[in-house]
């Protein structure tokens, strides 16, 4: 069977055979046969040629942060992403909108409705964790709305200020 | 001794004290604000105090609040950790005022040493040697010129007041001097209220060395040995070693009087930190006396067999240092790793979030200092650190060898910590052959990505992981033997 | 030095060499059997090989499948843990035909010390002090009743072969002794295939303290002093220290002394123990030497700062030890807790089962070393031990406190645990003026049950998370807003 | 509301007042009111005049085991119990019956069916975790089934020998 999976915003076709505690993957380079065990919910160990991976996982909606040896990797379903992200507003270019980079608080708004900006001219301070940052304006542009107030928690999603582009 | 301590701190710190307390019989208050209603501190206390909003100013930072808090309990005496109040004199000083004993120096003291100018002009009076520079403001810029013709350029241009990297400007030359002090006095005055800004030499390569010292009301005042903390990102330490591989026992030993010196030149009392810079041809400047417990501080600790937390509440308390100088007998070597919650990826940017998962490391010569448990939310409001990864063992070698292990063991799967990075920082030449500098981190790993070749492993465990929870559901479902298909549920895979 | 190690153990002490392989850049071989496909020691390695079925004969002392396993992997050596094959000088004579590193002692070595005659016999000649008794099996009534009359009653009757308590039988007079020799030599038949038995002075009231001790291929052979054992269940340790407050410091060195010489005696090679009794007049006498890494050994690496097992695999890999007598300097004070997946109310019945919660002790001076996580099963076919909680302190008093506070902090749900058993024995005078004898238990704690004064408490912890849970469930069900009343799911409250 | 609690197998009749965060108790002799928060699925915090109580909950079948500063408690709702019991087999007069004390694996059974043994007599051998145990005989009488054999293993609920009583 054949899986689409997002790795890192990286697209990797892979093909599997999955069974009850086995899994048979050919990637496009090479060709796995894993022994499988889930230890707990958030454990799985793979043996792979005698060899013991310790895998940890934990999903926030479609995307599993999965650790193995130290190192993380974040893996979504490209297909099950493409069809569920369809419906909503998107913020998949994030050079094009004004959001906060993390979760944050915003401290301060340096614009208002009618405000003419250019590419560049600082809009938002949002603060997280004693780290303040300012957002942009990403184009030159016309304020035509303004999504958040000072105090406010926002989220990566969250678009703050809108701007009808020239 | 004190019966009830409050703690006017949270996270990690808050829970250190909180565990030598406990082991001295001590009661503890913890406070917290409506962010941390369910965090790991007042879930560890014996009590717990409201403070107010999420907001620093109205909680953790309110006087008022903490005082009336440490009233109500009834509390002894308060512990302020690092951070928020600890190194505020008015607030010391309030304390005293309310007759609560404030865990650390006099409020004189902190008040002097919280002064750049002040403790640099105590330091030089006490025989410290401290970086070139001018010891006063000046606000005259052709004898401003002048001073730091004779220094050398560069020089760096310093706020009298504050700190965190504010108000401070390099100037590599007379022509950038009068811009710079301009800037660095207006945001001087934007963070702290006071224009007054300095000069003194700036060192482009050098290693910030700390020496923790002790000192009791009778006088006995004695040091601990160095911590090396030249590794930083952002002007903030994130992994600490000790010992030192720039120092040699003779200059440990010279470094190590200094500090006493520069203590006891302030009428320091408990526990505190005198920060050296080290420049390349391993000359030593006073930088500053930090007065409070240091984040880094289980290094030494472990190195040294001693409690700081313990000693700073006897000390407080009245009590006579009983260990002497030829006690201190460092054994080993230790690192620290903070674990921040932040992404190294992302320039280090904060990256608040809910601990979905976490496993930590164990075994021997292993210590975790931590305020998080699965399931925590991290709030957006404080500090990002999660907690500290301490190793010790015989040798530097050995304690790369068990940190790397530990921190490949260290998952915490929710938000974004530097682990990895930091693995392949203790990985590195740089680090392995002791080349640690103020620099590091930009000269080494300004574009770190993390080596992800184990992504073949990871997509099987992704597909292992969904299968087995299937079963699970299966399971437990109400058909016993029932199996729901893993293609109902696992996405539009394709036939 | 070894490329790869088979370690021929399963939970904690499997974990505990696994961590020291990886922290030295060795890859780890784990050995599992059924009842342990999800074990800890598996999850952790870096090969697994499976042997067999749960019962021990057909795994872990199975020693073609132990061997097949290591050739299969290409294992360099093996590490025995203690139990199982550890003290087989057959299987270690094996691995060594094999072209196996054994990673102990030579197998000649483990066979004479495994007799309790001919170790006696050596420990005699080497001037080691051995309990007064008969150094030979002796068939003669008459001859054997003449000597017990002359060393004295009390006698033990012991088997010369196997341990575990069995074929030992008290004999309180002569008109006893020829029944104690005929049961103890039959069930040293029975168990161990040898019907040899021999005597010697039974101490109703003694201390079992045991020297760690250290020798390499070279002829270096050192001590790194001492750990107190005496309290004990069934005849098994549950809590160890060091140092001894039995011990003067003369004392001290005499019996590490003679721990040396009895190493030296035995031409001994690795690590090892050596146990002797001392008793109330603080004679002491050669008991046993243990050719092996100890369950507490931890009491002695986190004093004296060493890596048994890095030294281990050092000595096996042939490395000269560069420790010499006078760098063995401990510090501070240790106390272990083994804590055993058994009743403490019920006569320490094992108590296997799953873990469903657990949460573990953290902060400063702690060390766990753990073979258990949250959802392992315990199996029923192995020792009980389940984890090892160490703690350090400056002082006895302070790791008494630390302990105890420990203690309350792990939390193990689902199998029973001695951990408020051992708070208490912590917390007793007896405990705190060190007044422990190998009979401590029975003395003191036979009747024990835990004080259960916080049952209001517990009752609304149960009644609030009932309702929590339920909170929860309603919070995800599909009709948001909506949420399930408590008393649907509650049982049958009446109103 | 009125609650019948089994607490370490005594009962303990309680009144509770229970909201979203709060809980008012009247036991026997005191009466309590606790502020709560669900830690986790596992844990509890109560706060009982500004104390903390520290509670950790793990809970199989109706039985909850509450562990509080160090302290654990197996507590069950009464009343639960009762009913859900008394469809099954009952197991609860243990001095009755043939069983193993714990979880354990049957290593040699003594008797065989027919057999007339006397109180006392041992009848089963049960192993866990190397130590080995001796089921005796509850009463004088006949035996009437063997419900195990060497290697199976057994649980603490299980009836391994069937007598009939004379």
């Amino acid at each position: 069977m054949e899986y689409n999976l997002m790795v890192n915003q990286e697209k990797k076709c892979i093909n599997a055979v999955i069974s009850d505690q086995h899994i048979q993957v050919q990637t496009e380079n090479a060709l796995h046969d894993a022994g499988f065990v889930n230890i707990s919910d958030h454990q799985v160990l793979l043996t792979v040629d005698g060899k013991i991976f310790n895998a940890f996982v934990s999903h926030h909606g479609n995307t599993k942060t999965v650790a193995i040896q130290g190192r993380s990797y974040e893996i979504r379903d490209a297909d099950l992403i493409e069809e569920t992200s369809s419906g909503k507003k998107s913020v998949l270019n994030a050079a094009t909108i004004v959001a906060s980079p993390m979760p944050a608080v915003v401290t301060g708004i340096l614009v208002k409705t009618g405000d003419r900006v250019e590419k560049g001219r600082g809009l938002v301070i949002v603060s997280a964790m004693k780290m303040e940052t300012t957002l942009f304006a990403p184009f030159d542009g016309t304020i035509s709305g303004i999504n958040a107030k000072p105090g406010d928690k926002v989220m990566p999603t969250q678009i703050l200020v809108d701007i009808e582009k020239d | 001794m004190f019966k009830k301590i409050l703690i006017a701190n949270r996270g990690e710190i808050a829970l250190r004290v909180i565990h030598t307390c406990r082991e001295m019989g001590i009661k503890t208050v913890a406070v917290y604000s409506d962010a941390d209603k369910k965090a790991a501190h007042v879930i560890s206390s014996d009590e717990a105090v409201y403070l107010g909003p999420s907001e620093p100013s109205l909680s953790y930072l309110n006087m008022d609040a903490v005082i009336a808090a440490a009233k109500k309990t009834r509390a002894d005496a308060i512990h302020p950790g690092y951070g928020f109040l600890s190194e505020n004199h008015e607030f010391a000083r309030r304390c005293r005022d309310e007759d609560l004993v404030f865990i650390g120096p006099a409020p004189g003291v902190i008040k002097n040493l919280g002064d750049k100018i002040t403790s640099r002009n105590i330091m030089i009076g006490g025989g410290v040697p401290v970086i070139p520079g001018l010891s006063r403001s000046e606000p005259d810029m052709a004898v401003l010129k002048e001073a730091a013709k004779k220094i050398g350029y560069p020089i760096l241009v310093k706020a009298t007041a504050g700190g965190g990297g504010k108000g401070i400007r390099i100037v590599h030359g007379p022509e950038e001097m009068e811009q710079a002090v301009t800037e660095a006095s207006s945001e001087a005055f934007n963070a702290f209220g006071n224009r007054e800004v300095y000069i003194e030499k700036f060192f482009t390569r050098a290693r910030h060395i700390e020496f923790q010292i002790l000192a009791d009301q009778y006088g006995h005042t004695i040091h601990l040995y160095e911590r090396e903390c030249s590794i930083q990102r952002r002007h903030q330490k994130i992994i600490e070693e000790t010992p030192s591989l720039a120092l040699t026992p003779e200059l440990r030993e010279e470094m190590g009087n200094a500090a006493v010196k520069a203590a006891k030149s302030a009428h320091y009392e408990n526990a505190g930190t005198v920060e050296f810079l080290l420049d390349e041809e391993n000359r030593f400047y006073f930088l500053e006396i930090n007065t409070r417990l240091q984040v880094e501080h289980p290094v030494t600790e472990i190195t040294t067999g001693v409690d700081l937390v313990r000693l700073q509440i006897e000390i407080a308390a009245g009590r006579e240092l009983s260990l002497r100088q030829s006690d201190i007998r460092p054994r080993g070597h230790a690192i620290e790793c903070r674990i921040y919650a932040e992404d190294p990826e992302k320039d280090f940017f904060p990256s608040p979030g809910t601990i979905r998962f976490m496993k930590e490391p164990d075994g021997p010569g292993i210590r975790i200092d931590s305020g998080i448990y699965q399931g925590f939310e991290v709030p957006v409001d404080y500090d990002p650190i999660l907690s500290k990864l301490i190793v010790h063992a015989g040798t530097r070698d050995e304690a790369v060898g068990k940190m790397i292990k530990a921190l490949q063991d260290y998952i915490i799967l929710g938000v974004k910590t530097p682990v990895e990075l930091m693995t392949d920082i203790l990985n590195s030449e740089p680090f392995r052959t002791g080349q640690v500098f103020t620099d590091f981190i930009t000269t080494h790993f300004s574009d770190w990505k993390p080596d992800r070749d184990l992504a073949d492993m990871a997509m099987i465990a992704f597909l292992a992981h969904s299968r087995g929870n299937i079963e699970k559901r299966g399971r437990t479902s109400s058909e016993p033997g029932k199996t729901v298909s893993p293609w109902d549920t696992l996405g539009n895979w394709k036939l």
